[in-house]
């Protein structure tokens, strides 16, 4: 197996997708000859060319809408929205169509698009380009919404994600581009309602999403060295969620830390933590705590920064509370 | 079709019409008041619930323009759209059965007044969040482009929606990829409460093409004639040329904005004076005038009218409503 | 004390603050000649004038963000967004800029804007009309978010939100513009950061907010008829979530059920629970239950849309699971 | 101003300048070059962080335009704003302090490059949602005309946010609405790597504000008299009409959008060409010729220039970083 980085294995997933079905075209701004901001599309464009690599002007609600009105004829658009930020000027594309087309038409019609979208912090991008927001997309019955944390995941993912027939919010994180992982060479798919465990455990689960799992397995590693097996279970799913992969896991270890880079107050974390209060509270030993961003605005000075993404320490805080 | 805007003068002659078109022109204006009358009586029988608008007083702009299209041209429209699916042949009974929540609905109950569907015949929604179908029909366009298929897509909207985001964005990439797309405002004066003035710095929708350099035309909307022939000619522009037209017909909705809606914010007067220029009386005077129609032909289109739009409500009534154990068909495929 | 509608009591808290300050104004789509969809401004035009009524294009961003301008520079603009499903077109104006501003320009300028803007479903309005969306709003930092019950919390709240420094989000809900209630004759304000028992109980903790509160009522006197005495806590404050009360108490009736009109997952209900696991664990007798709408967009047709709303039945139901 | 486009066409006579303001011109653009210089080694030094975007070739339009304000005027930018906000009098050194994310910058460290705010000299920010702040600027402009006050509010853009739907919607209200306010689009011919004309279906700006009918000008951005005269007879107009004016200044960025990008999709041709007409060298070759600046005043001007940037850096450097104890201040009132 090769060792790429995320980059490359979203890049590796797009142009096997649009090798495989000429249906499948990529669209959003800056994609094209300057490759992306975060060059996820790189070479893209000289190889497939104009008509399937297509640059857009700055108006995101004509991205997502444009891709909606192409994929109820059939196509397969893949929008790239910059960053998660720049989607609310286009949410109600999102929540207001892509996710009720199929349902308010009566079944009549589809909308099979992804659009991927960075979020996430940590690089002194300040209050409007340092969200996570995945919660605004997982609230919302009629869409999928999937964050992969390794590149294996998002190749996987993001194959299975253009292949499927609902609408995808694809989640990638802008601090996790460069991490680098194996990749199978032959062709493979990741379904995408399905969570992982990323390292199994019997002391406490701890279970995250995107740069949470990595959090996460960073903290398990430390307990390790001290004799605490912490079973990491990576979300994947954040729509739907793997509900029996929370539960089992959390039945067998009794304790619970819940990870996530945004804000825990009406977060990803806020439902896991609802999900094991409804379903395995017969097991729990402990109340289930949750590590997540501090509530704040993204300020842009590092020290202050640096205080708000959460930090390994902080998942071993709140792990040693309920140990 | 100029790359500048021009307004069109004078009436169409009747002599470039086949009698049957005409005839049809009659028939369909005439059913769809009717069947937006009955529409009103069924909701005021609580048959029908939510919002609910309807096209009286616009039968001219919808029945001149969607009879210009081809069957391979695809139609996006706002909530205000039972005559739009009526004229593109959706049974009459389909559309009322979706206004009583149907499972023979159109959509099958799960849509209402403002989501009528049907995609064989390319009749692509009533939507209902004013100008977000813009860049959905703009998809279209863009899909039509992308496989090379034959085929325009046609996006109805009302004046006041010209003027919130989705609107410009639209336009824009419209021209920037030239999309095979129609944009046909039909301008009833009026978005709810506020006249076109108090919402359009330029009230002239026609004028705004311009900013994306999009060929225009505002159009007599009560004269189903001029309607239509703009229509085709606007069509022919874009299917020879590749860029998208647009279209403005002035027109006046004769009710409120929704059936709940008494409409106090406009005068008696104005009212009066635009139903001299309904759309069906207009049409019906030009023909009489030709010798072309008569009392009795106007009774007897009534009288058929009459008859099938209580069969539409017939077929409604006799449809059952969707069963509460598929309640979650359709969120997922 | 008078018994008045709910639209009334908005509608005398609005009159009753612009004849107070000058500086407040109201502003949004066919609020002034139309008086309003939901004719809670109704008679504003005629007694206030052009200048402090202002009719808008349809145009949610302009709408959003004049008021935000205007807020910066000392006037206290209250917006009318004629239903929570229109703020999706101006989502950026809100989470982007209005919860940001004050931190992202190191406090040098505040934002006293109020949005109003009614949510729920139940009148058949569709998909695209009948969402509740409390969560995208009481997950972001910077908001205030607020969702009064009842005609005396709604004047109270709404005059307080007019006055308070920071952009408030104030919910209303479409049912509930003609419930009745009593309103204190004399001028008063309600803290918008104060949950509130609208009814004391000791067996059972219903949590709800706006028409959340009414069910769980309404339950509550199903069930005294049973002699279960059923707490009523009445959130009313989304953001910030008065946590002390909601612990409190379930500290002492060590059971809840939580009830919102829309979608749970990943819905206030999973905060409120989230919070009792984390302050409340070792008081829990049973596992705590959420009711909320079902999770598929709203359907027209009625007997659909009856089953999707919650229902006094569904909270009984609930109830007696854990009793 | 005539509520129809213009180009400007011409050169604006020297004469027309007390010698004080076109040394100050002179002085303001050689000190924003050499500023952005020192940010963008201060970036690969890692003192900056984020995005960083400068105004190197745009110094004409920023400091022509600003010059022409009075302080009751209120500025509101991109995030593209170092430039501007030095001109509008932020001291440089709180400026550089906001990019090393110190607490004496002009956003207390909490907003850094994109994000410079200084009420008391009406600088409304720097804000990082392309076209997200026009709705905004136009709600002081809307402010001003509630109260009564003097002042117009200053909205500059880039040409890449014409295209986004909160342009469309701002420029709808504010002529609707007779607000003071004056729209700056500094076109640089490029949003990030998309050059105009793949962006805007009509790539000359000016034109698109014919759909409001907001009277308009195009000015070459890199002549800062020109941009200067034309600002001032729109802040006339605005004050004397009560009514928007648009301005379209072409200028050219000469580094990459940010200062990682190496700004590969355009020519080195393309480049040097617009070189030849950098804002400050024109500048310096018509006072040359008038025999107002020599080399040695010109020398004098970058050695002074040189020592308050260092001052700058070292305030900056001085400042302290905010106290991680002061996390949550300012987030709510
Ligand atoms: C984004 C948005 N804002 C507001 C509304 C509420 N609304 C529904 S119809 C309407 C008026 C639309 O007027 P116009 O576009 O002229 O169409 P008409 O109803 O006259 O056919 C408004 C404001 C909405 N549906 N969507
Ligand atoms: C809504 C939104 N979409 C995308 C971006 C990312 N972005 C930042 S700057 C930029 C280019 C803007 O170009 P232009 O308006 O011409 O200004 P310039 O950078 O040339 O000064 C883009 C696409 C953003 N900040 N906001
Ligand atoms: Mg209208
Ligand atoms: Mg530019």
């Amino acid at each position: 197996m090769a060792v790429i980085a995320m980059r490359e294995a979203l890049n590796q997933a797009l142009r096997e997708e649009m090798t495989r079905d000429g249906n499948v075209f990529v669209m959003g701004e800056d994609i094209g000859v300057f490759e992306g901001s975060y060059k996820v599309t790189a070479g893209l464009l000289k190889e497939f060319g104009e008509r399937r690599v297509v640059d857009t002007p700055i108006a995101e609600e004509a991205i997502i809408g444009t891709g909606i009105g192409a994929a109820m004829l059939g196509l397969r658009p893949v929008l790239e929205i910059m960053t998660i930020n720049f989607i609310l000027v286009a949410m109600d594309q999102v929540v207001n169509h892509a996710a009720k087309i199929r349902y308010m038409f009566g079944g009549e019609v589809g909308v099979p698009v992804t659009i991927r979208t960075p979020g996430g912090g940590g690089q002194q991008l300040t209050a409007q380009h340092s969200q996570s927001l995945e919660v605004f997309f997982a609230h919302v019955p009629g869409l999928r919404v999937v964050a992969p944390s390794t590149p294996k995941d998002a190749k996987g993912m993001l194959k299975a994600a253009i292949r499927d027939d609902n609408p995808v919010i694809f989640i990638e994180n802008i601090s996790l581009y460069n991490t680098r992982g194996e990749v199978p060479d032959e062709e493979y798919l990741i379904p995408l309602d399905k969570a992982e465990i990323k390292r199994p455990g019997r002391d406490i689960t701890f279970i995250g999403h995107s740069k949470g799992t990595l959090l996460a397995l960073e903290a398990a590693d430390r307990l390790a060295q001290e004799g605490i097996e912490a079973e990491v279970l990576d979300l994947r799913s954040l729509r739907p969620l793997d509900c029996d992969a929370i539960v089992e896991s959390v039945k067998r270890t009794h304790r619970a830390v819940l990870v996530e880079e945004g804000w825990p107050t009406y977060g990803i974390t806020a439902e896991v933590s609802a999900t094991l209060m409804e379903h395995a509270f017969d097991y729990l030993d402990a109340p289930v705590k949750r590590v997540g961003g501090i509530e704040v605005p993204m300020p842009y000075s590092k020290p202050l920064e640096n205080a708000v993404i959460p930090s390994v320490e902080r998942v071993l805080e709140a792990a040693r509370s309920i140990l | 079709m100029a790359t500048t805007v021009i307004e069109t003068k004078g009436l169409i002659s009747l002599d470039r019409f086949s009698l049957e078109t005409l005839h049809q022109f009659h028939y369909q204006m005439t059913f769809i008041r009717r069947f937006e009358e009955k529409v009103n009586e069924m909701y005021t029988r609580a048959k029908i619930g939510g919002y609910c608008h309807l096209n009286v007083g616009e039968e001219g702009s919808i029945v001149g323009s969607i009879s210009a299209l081809t069957p391979d041209d695809y139609i996006y429209t706002s909530y205000r759209e039972h005559g739009h699916a009526i004229a593109r042949g959706i049974p009459p009974g389909v559309v009322m059965a979706e206004l009583f929540g149907k499972e023979g609905g159109a959509a099958h109950g799960r849509g209402g007044s403002m989501h009528m569907f049907d995609p064989g015949r390319h009749f692509m929604g009533g939507w209902a969040i004013v100008g977000a179908h813009l860049p959905i029909a703009a998809g279209a366009a863009f899909a039509i482009n992308y496989r090379g298929d034959a085929g325009v897509s046609v996006c109805y909207l009302g004046e006041g929606a010209t003027n919130i985001g989705a609107f410009h964005e639209t336009l824009n990439v419209a021209k920037l990829w030239k999309l095979p797309a129609l944009f046909i405002v039909i301008n009833n004066l009026y978005e709810m409460g506020t006249p076109v003035e108090k919402a359009s710095s330029v009230p002239e929708q026609y004028k705004k093409a311009a900013a994306y350099d999009i060929p225009s035309e505002r159009v007599d909307g009560m004269d189903v004639l001029a309607v239509h022939d703009a229509t085709q000619r606007a069509m022919d522009h874009i299917r020879r040329e590749r860029e998208p037209v647009f279209l403005e017909f002035m027109a006046y909705r004769f009710r409120g904005h929704s059936v709940i809606d008494p409409g106090r914010y406009r005068t008696e007067e104005e009212v009066k004076e635009w139903m001299l220029r309904d759309p069906i009386l207009m049409l019906r005077e030009r023909m009489v005038a030709a010798k072309l129609l008569d009392d009795a032909a106007i009774s007897a289109v009534e009288q058929r009218v009459e008859t099938e739009v209580q069969a539409a409500v017939d077929f409604a009534e006799a449809s059952p409503f969707p069963d509460v154990s598929t309640l979650f068909d359709y969120v997922y495929a």
